[in-house]
């Protein structure tokens, strides 16, 4: 639905844009605050294109102005929700590196994951529930990445609870990942490669719901390569983190919020300095339960005091896998 | 950028004002093409031409342009000949050089030089000097082609086709070099007496860079006149290198000396008389503008130059208005001309030779 | 200004950026001490951000003013005149360099783009060009700049004279080089373009010329290169001294040579007495290394190192070996594969994790993948383990090809005139390589519904699993001729069990029930024979066997390796009629010359019948004629008449020969989805085995074009003119479209 | 055995005799690691040991074990031990590349 008309655009063609005299600055400024606002209205009404050709405009007559910077960040939006997924990429890292501190940095890094989370995830085999975690998982690792940084650089950002909350189900994805190449070595009975994957696993992705099953295998891989004491010692760790009944429910896959993702509307922020854009996006989605038992997992006390380890993922005092995501939990 | 580079457009032939001469052809007789080759030139001497082509054909002309004799032979003529010790030396493509029996034509000796000799040898009773096209300056036996003397320069990554004449006096032979410098070696041993910079490369890139003295040399009693390309024009006395005077004048062609005006045609194809004790310009003939002037010739009072189109134009020495024109080859002059007995020899690129003179319009004959 | 103490902080001049931004760059804050040294590092601060043209502190009372003057912002950026050099590259250069609308202007970088467009210029032999650069002031601190570029004629070599060469003439050198004088009869040459690279090449070329013809001691001592004063011509002169040709005297082995000396002395191509050739000793090297490789060393170094007699011509050959560390493969990784498992990639690996690394194992895993229908391009490199000497990972990268066709509507068969049918094909469906397919189809001959799904790996070492079943009813006429109904219905299950790397053998039973029936006024004379000797109801089961050997290295657009595959159908004694059918394929592809091949395609088929059945029915007539067969012809029109409607009734026997020579062609997509070939086609299908003629083939040449689309499978295009022909029966269909096959 | 044909399946490292010999007690990781390569076993659960193993199957199903490991306290090599000498496969036999190669080698 095209907006209407480009309200007061017409008027702004003829207008000679040289800011001599005060009041034609007053004009200038007053035609960009409508260029904005009909470029905004495009965009809410999801008419990305639109929204598109007005940003491009806005920043290109008033290069000056607020309106221009906060153009180039809404274009971002208007990219991705218009599948160029390359161009929201590259207009995203633009904006950052020419405003490296601007107070919704931290939405352009949320936009970024959510652009990479759903490059990563194809709906078809999602809509037949059949596990995609199988294949190429470089745009889950890289919206993993991205969420990463925006919980690093803005813990209390307004978007780092659903940002963390989509890292436990990427990291899921990929830790299932690793399972199944680990699984297809067990079939070939490539023991060696099997141990070795399933280390992996279990260095990097503790926590992960395919965590027991990696233990399993990498006992049953000693085994098979005729090292009973490895294989015991793997059992022991085993049966002192997850006792037999615990049931592991992975994460939900986060759905796709498209009311909080919009961008911030651009207010009168200049006079008032205060940080926080004040239109907050639409409450974040209920804290999804599954995030209280996975990661850290309620363990009954380990029998035998797990073996220090020298470097990291470390084992906690009480012989629980400490959850290994990034800090700021 | 460098103003060299850009391709200019030749200058129209204009009507001639008060025309004062005309050329009058003797004869004219055809050669193989001499692919540019600017080294090949025809000998003039005791009243004789002697002239070699690229296909390997030596012949012997008489004043009148009969074929006194005519040798075939299989070498890629490149430079030359010059008459030593009654042999014509020549140069080759293949890096030989070749001695003839300048009675008959029958081959005296040939010798392997280090490169390709494109620039034309020279050479008296009892030394022939070389160069060839890496740079090394050779001093031959002219009776058996024995080497006597080697000299070795470096050759610069980019430079002009083509190479001067070497000059040879009773006790040095003078060198114009493709690094920008001239060069005065000891006749018999070869060492050099001294070198001296007619002009230094500047700019950035390899063709700003070319400083080649590939314009003949002159030597008027004991002034050595040098140009290069890179844009000096020097007047170096003989005896030690010294620069009398320096001006700044680009040319690749040649010069001649009346007694009056030291003429010289420059990159551009502007004439110019220069005064010979201190370069100041007396007068330049602009008209024939980037028509690929060869070097001037001082004949019967005038001065002739030849264009990349075969015309041959008089002008006059005093104020350098041109004062005839002639149609003498079908293609570029791209060697100095030369006269003899009141004769001018000019050789076109095609391989076309012609005789002609040049007489006061009004009179008859 | 003298040093003071910070209490505030402010900014003037900015006319773009925000203040805070500046403020972000700026090392200095209120509190601090300005003095000499801190605010010199704060200028630089300031000047490295590359944001500011000018930066002036001042000081008024207790606050710092930091006066700047913002570069101005590039609004439009234009070069014209520059065909010769430009293009996407320059474009790329410049927007890293940071000339591009939306930047900042830096004076210093459009000189830094000028003086290389220029030095470009030169080195491709424009030595005429002129490049101006101007840059016009805009309101608001804003510039356009605008570069012309003049570029005149480029120099254009002359001659290229090589001087000191006796064992060879200039022709035979100047042969192998890059660079070429021009020559008149070349109408658009451009190797005639002087260039200093191209020379450095030929230079390389000419050495390693000397070099495998046993001229170790060649050199060449100066090359000049001189310019005509016009600047048009360019002369080359290289002087080169040859030296002489040296003889092989012996081959040694020194270093660690880890596999035996006999072994390595098998890969060994330079042979005694003959004159040493640089080419086979590298050539030898390389066996050697990729030996080595197969056994784990996969960084091994060969060198083969002449060493020459001081006296006499004579060298001996040194392949000194340096193997490394054995090395093991750590992890394998996939990457590209977006709609195909992980799974149905790595079960082609002929290498393991955890295991030693293998060369030829990693090689054959490559083309596996390669081969595999729904796989265009598969490449693989070996990347070191950063932090340790032995560790590799072999990486994968995958660009998977459109996995299937699906056809709707209107389709066009050659051999059955307009079809309305929808068939779908995929071959990896939901990426775990299985093939699937659907076929649905009623048009005025036939109503056919198909399906087929076969899965490459029901056992984990590949045995290969097709499930098939159809329904076929067809009126009127199959392939038009001979005018009987036909309904059949059946299905089959098929193994491909794997023998070795290459071969697999076929196991599989099928039952099939046909029923016929005929038309005393339109069906032909044989048909009712047939049937009133053999009845018109049949229920055969099938008993399928064969054997199959497959080198290539792709399964669609292979350019490599053989393929024979012998099939042989045996319906059951015990089965209503009883025949068997038997065939032979062989596919074979040949490198001709630099990049040109032949793919050969030579089919045999023969069914015969057997016990108390008096003939073959004729529905499992072989046809011949069209597309897969002797291209040119109507779709299975050629062979024997059925009397007395004259319709092709097809034979026992068919012997096709299709050979395609496949010319390079300078599309990107070569080789990958199009390929372009000219082919000649021979056969004919014929009633019975003792009636084949070599005159009775019908034969056709002509050009084919196959493009694999990206719904529709394979395309094939082809258009040919029949050769050995007999008008009067023979139907021609010069152009002819056939799509959906290919796997 | 069924003629059908399965992909051996070698796991682990190689085992040179003649490095293994030069391996004494009292050597450092590094040292270790110089002679046998780096060993493809080893786990963060039991740090202080390393395992070459050597793990080969006919695709008819033979196999063939081979496992040295090396104790290590802290830094310095403590114990080896070797599960048994080479008997089936040798190093060299295993080496040799299989016949995967009908088009490369002359």
């Amino acid at each position: 639905c095209a907006s209407n008309n480009e309200p007061g655009i017409g008027s702004l063609r003829d207008d000679p844009l040289t800011p001599g005299s005060l009041d034609e600055q007053r004009v200038a400024r007053l035609n960009a605050t409508q260029l904005y606002d009909s470029a905004r209205e495009a965009l809410d009404s999801s008419d990305y294109a639109t929204a598109m050709q007005l940003y491009d405009r806005l920043d290109a007559q008033y290069p000056f102005s607020e309106f221009a910077t906060q153009a180039r960040l809404e274009s971002i939006y208007a990219q991705y929700r218009s599948y160029q997924p390359e161009l929201a990429l590259s207009a995203a890292d633009r904006f950052m590196r020419s405003n490296p501190r601007h107070p919704d940095l931290d939405y352009v890094l949320y936009l970024r994951g959510l652009i990479n989370f759903d490059r990563g995830a194809s709906d078809i085999l999602d809509a037949l529930d059949i596990d995609s975690s199988t294949r190429d998982p470089i745009n889950a690792r890289r919206a993993f990445e991205d969420f990463g940084r925006l919980v690093q650089r803005f813990p209390n950002s307004i978007y780092a609870p659903d940002a963390r909350q989509r890292m436990v189900y990427l990291r899921e994805r990929i830790a299932r990942h690793e399972m199944a190449i680990a699984r297809f070595y067990e079939t070939r009975r490539a023991w060696v490669a099997v141990s070795r994957r399933t280390q992996d696993i279990i260095a990097k992705y503790q926590g992960s719901a395919v965590i027991p099953e990696a233990l399993a295998m990498l006992e049953r891989a000693y085994a098979e390569l005729d090292l009973p004491d490895r294989a015991m010692q793997v059992m022991a760790v085993r049966e002192a983190s997850f006792p037999a009944d615990m049931q592991l429910a992975e994460p939900p896959k986060p759905q796709a919020a498209v009311a909080e993702s919009k961008p911030p509307k651009k207010d009168k922020r200049k006079e008032s300095d205060a940080p926080a854009p004040t239109a907050a996006p639409a409450a974040t989605p209920t804290q999804p339960a599954a995030l209280e038992t996975s990661p850290a997992p309620t363990l009954a006390p380990a029998a035998t005091p797990a073996p220090a380890r020298s470097e990291e993922p470390s084992f906690g005092e009480d012989g629980v896998l400490m959850p290994q995501l990034p800090e700021g939990f | 950028c460098s103003g060299k580079s850009t391709v200019a457009k030749p200058e129209p032939l204009r009507q001639i004002a008060d025309p004062q001469v005309r050329g009058e052809s003797r004869w004219a007789t055809k050669t193989a093409d001499s692919q540019g080759l600017s080294g090949l030139r025809p000998l003039l001497a005791a009243g004789r031409v002697f002239v070699g082509d690229s296909k390997g054909h030596i012949q012997a002309l008489d004043a009148q342009g009969e074929t006194l004799w005519s040798q075939k032979t299989d070498f890629r003529l490149s430079a030359g000949p010059a008459l030593a010790d009654g042999a014509l030396i020549f140069g080759t493509l293949s890096g030989q050089a070749v001695a003839v029996e300048a009675s008959d034509g029958s081959v005296r000796w040939s010798t392997e030089l280090s490169s390709e000799v494109i620039a034309p040898p020279v050479g008296d009773r009892d030394l022939v000097v070389m160069r060839s096209g890496d740079g090394r300056i050779y001093g031959l036996n002219p009776a058996d082609g024995e080497r006597r003397w080697t000299l070795n320069r470096s050759v610069p990554a980019l430079i002009l086709r083509g190479a001067g004449n070497t000059l040879l006096d009773s006790n040095a032979a003078y060198v114009g070099m493709d690094n920008g410098r001239v060069i005065a070696l000891d006749r018999t041993t070869g060492e050099p007496l001294w070198e001296e910079a007619v002009s230094l490369p500047t700019g950035r890139s390899e063709i700003e860079r070319i400083v080649d003295v590939d314009a003949d040399l002159l030597l008027v009693n004991d002034v050595l006149f040098a140009a290069s390309y890179g844009g000096d024009l020097v007047a170096l006395a003989t005896t030690n290198g010294r620069t009398l005077w320096r001006r700044s004048l680009a040319s690749y062609t040649g010069m001649d000396f009346d007694g009056r005006c030291l003429y010289v045609t420059d990159a551009e194809a502007v004439l110019w008389c220069l005064d010979p004790s201190n370069g100041a310009a007396i007068w330049e003939q602009n008209q024939l503008k980037h028509r690929g002037l060869s070097a001037p010739l001082a004949f019967k009072g005038n001065v002739l130059v030849s264009d990349f189109e075969g015309y041959m134009h008089a002008v006059s020495s005093a104020d350098g208005a041109i004062i005839g024109r002639r149609k003498v080859v079908d293609d570029a002059v791209n060697r100095p001309m030369q006269a003899a007995d009141g004769v001018v020899y000019v050789l076109g690129r095609g391989g076309r030779l012609r005789a002609l003179d040049w007489v006061p319009v009004n009179s008859a004959g | 200004i003298a040093p003071f103490q910070i209490e505030d902080i402010s900014t003037q001049g900015l006319q773009r950026l925000e203040p805070d931004t500046v403020l972000s760059y700026l090392p200095l804050s209120v509190g601090d001490q300005l003095n000499e040294a801190s605010s010199q590092q704060a200028l630089r601060a300031l000047y490295n951000t590359g944001l500011f043209q000018n930066v002036v502190f001042l000081r008024e009372g207790g606050t710092l003013i930091v006066r700047v003057e913002e570069r101005p912002a590039i609004v439009s950026f234009e070069i014209d005149g520059n065909d010769k050099v430009g293009g996407d590259e320059l474009d790329q250069a410049l927007a890293d360099a940071g000339l591009t609308p939306g930047e900042l202007f830096r004076q210093s970088l459009l000189d830094q783009v000028k003086q290389e467009m220029q030095r470009q210029y030169y080195a491709n032999g424009f030595y005429g060009v002129s490049v101006e650069a101007t840059v016009t002031e805009l309101d608001n601190n804003r510039v356009s700049i605008k570069i012309d570029v003049e570029e005149g004629k480029p120099a254009k070599i002359k001659s290229i004279n090589i001087v000191g060469n006796q064992a060879f003439d200039d022709e035979t050198l100047l042969d192998a080089f890059e660079l070429s004088p021009t020559q008149a009869w070349r109408l658009f040459q451009s190797d005639d373009n002087y260039s200093k690279q191209k020379l450095l090449g030929d230079l390389e070329g000419l050495s390693s010329f000397y070099m495998d013809r046993g001229y170790l001691r060649f050199d060449v001592p100066s090359v000049q290169v001189s310019l005509s004063p016009d600047k048009r011509d360019i002369y080359i002169t290289i002087n080169v001294s040859e030296g002489e040709p040296y003889r092989v005297e012996g081959v040694k082995f020194s270093g660690e040579l880890i596999l035996s000396e006999d072994y390595l002395r098998q890969l060994v191509l330079v042979r005694e007495d003959d004159t040493f050739s640089r080419r086979l000793a590298t050539q030898s090297a390389e066996y050697m290394e990729g030996s080595l490789a197969n056994v784990g060393y996969a960084f091994a170094k060969v060198n083969p190192m002449p060493e020459l007699s001081e006296d006499g011509q004579d060298v001996t050959v040194n392949f000194n070996v340096v193997p490394g560390k054995r090395t093991y493969v750590r992890q394998i990784t996939f990457s590209g594969n977006l709609k195909t498992n992980d799974e149905t990639l790595r079960r082609e690996m002929r290498q393991l994790e955890g295991a030693v690394f293998s060369r030829n194992h990693v090689e054959r895993s490559r083309t596996r993948i390669a081969r595999l229908a729904f796989i265009q391009e598969a490449t693989v490199d070996t990347i070191p383990v950063p932090g340790s000497d032995d560790l590799v990972d072999v990486a994968f990268t995958v660009e998977e090809r459109p996995p299937g066709s699906v056809q709707f509507g209107v389709g066009f068969s050659g051999s059955q005139g307009f079809l309305v049918n929808g068939s779908l094909t995929h071959t990896n469906f939901l990426g775990t390589g299985n093939r699937v397919s659907l076929e649905l189809e009623n048009n005025q001959i036939a109503d056919t519904i198909s399906v087929s799904w076969t899965d490459p790996y029901a056992t984990p070492d590949g045995i290969s699993r097709t499930v098939a079943a159809f329904y076929r009813k067809s009126e009127g006429v199959i392939r038009y001729s001979s005018g009987f109904d036909s309904n059949s219905i059946g299905s089959s299950l098929t193994y491909g069990i794997p023998i070795s790397e290459y071969s697999s053998f076929r196991l599989g039973l099928g039952v099939e029930e046909t029923s016929i029936n005929t038309f005393a006024t339109a069906t032909a004379d044989e048909v009712l024979r047939f049937v009133a000797e053999n009845g018109s109801n049949f229920t055969t089961y099938e008993f399928r066997t064969g054997f199959g050997r497959d080198t290539r290295n792709r399964t669609i657009f292979a350019t490599r390796g053989s393929l024979n595959r012998i099939n042989l159908d045996l319906v059951l004694p015990g089965s209503d009629i009883e025949f068997y059918k038997a065939s032979y394929q062989l596919q074979h592809y040949q490198p001709l010359f630099s990049g040109v091949f032949a793919e050969i395609n030579a089919n045999i088929g023969y069914i015969e019948n057997y016990g108390d059945t008096t003939t073959v029915p004729p529905y499992e007539h072989f046809f011949a004629g069209g597309t897969g067969t002797v291209r040119g012809y109507r779709s299975g029109s050629l062979g024997p008449r059925d009397t007395p409607y004259n319709n092709a009734f097809g034979g026992k026997l068919r012997t096709t020969v299709q050979t395609n020579i496949v010319i390079p062609t300078p599309l990107e997509s070569d080789n990958k989805t199009t390929r372009l070939s000219v082919f000649y086609d021979i056969g004919n299908v014929f009633a019975e085995p003792s009636d084949w003629e070599y005159d009775e083939l019908r034969s056709s040449a002509g050009l084919a074009f196959e493009w694999f689309t990206p719904f529709l499978g394979l395309l094939e295009l082809s258009y040919a003119f029949p050769i050995e022909t007999d008008p009067s029966i023979d139907r021609e269909d010069r152009f002819q479209i056939n799509f959906g096959g290919g796997f | 055995c069924s003629p059908v044909f399965k992909l051996n399946t070698r796991q682990g490292n190689m085992i040179d005799d003649e490095k293994l010999q030069q391996v004494e007690t009292g050597m450092t990781r590094e040292q270790v690691h110089y002679l046998m390569g780096s060993p493809l076993v080893q786990d963060d659960f039991s740090p202080g040991r390393w395992d070459y193993v050597v793990y080969f199957r006919t695709g008819a199903g033979e196999e063939y074990r081979r496992t040295v490991s090396m104790y290590f306290d802290g830094d310095l090599l403590q114990r080896i031990d070797d599960s048994n000498p080479p008997k089936m496969v040798g190093d060299e036999e295993a080496a040799e590349p299989d016949d995967l190669t009908p088009d490369n080698l002359p």
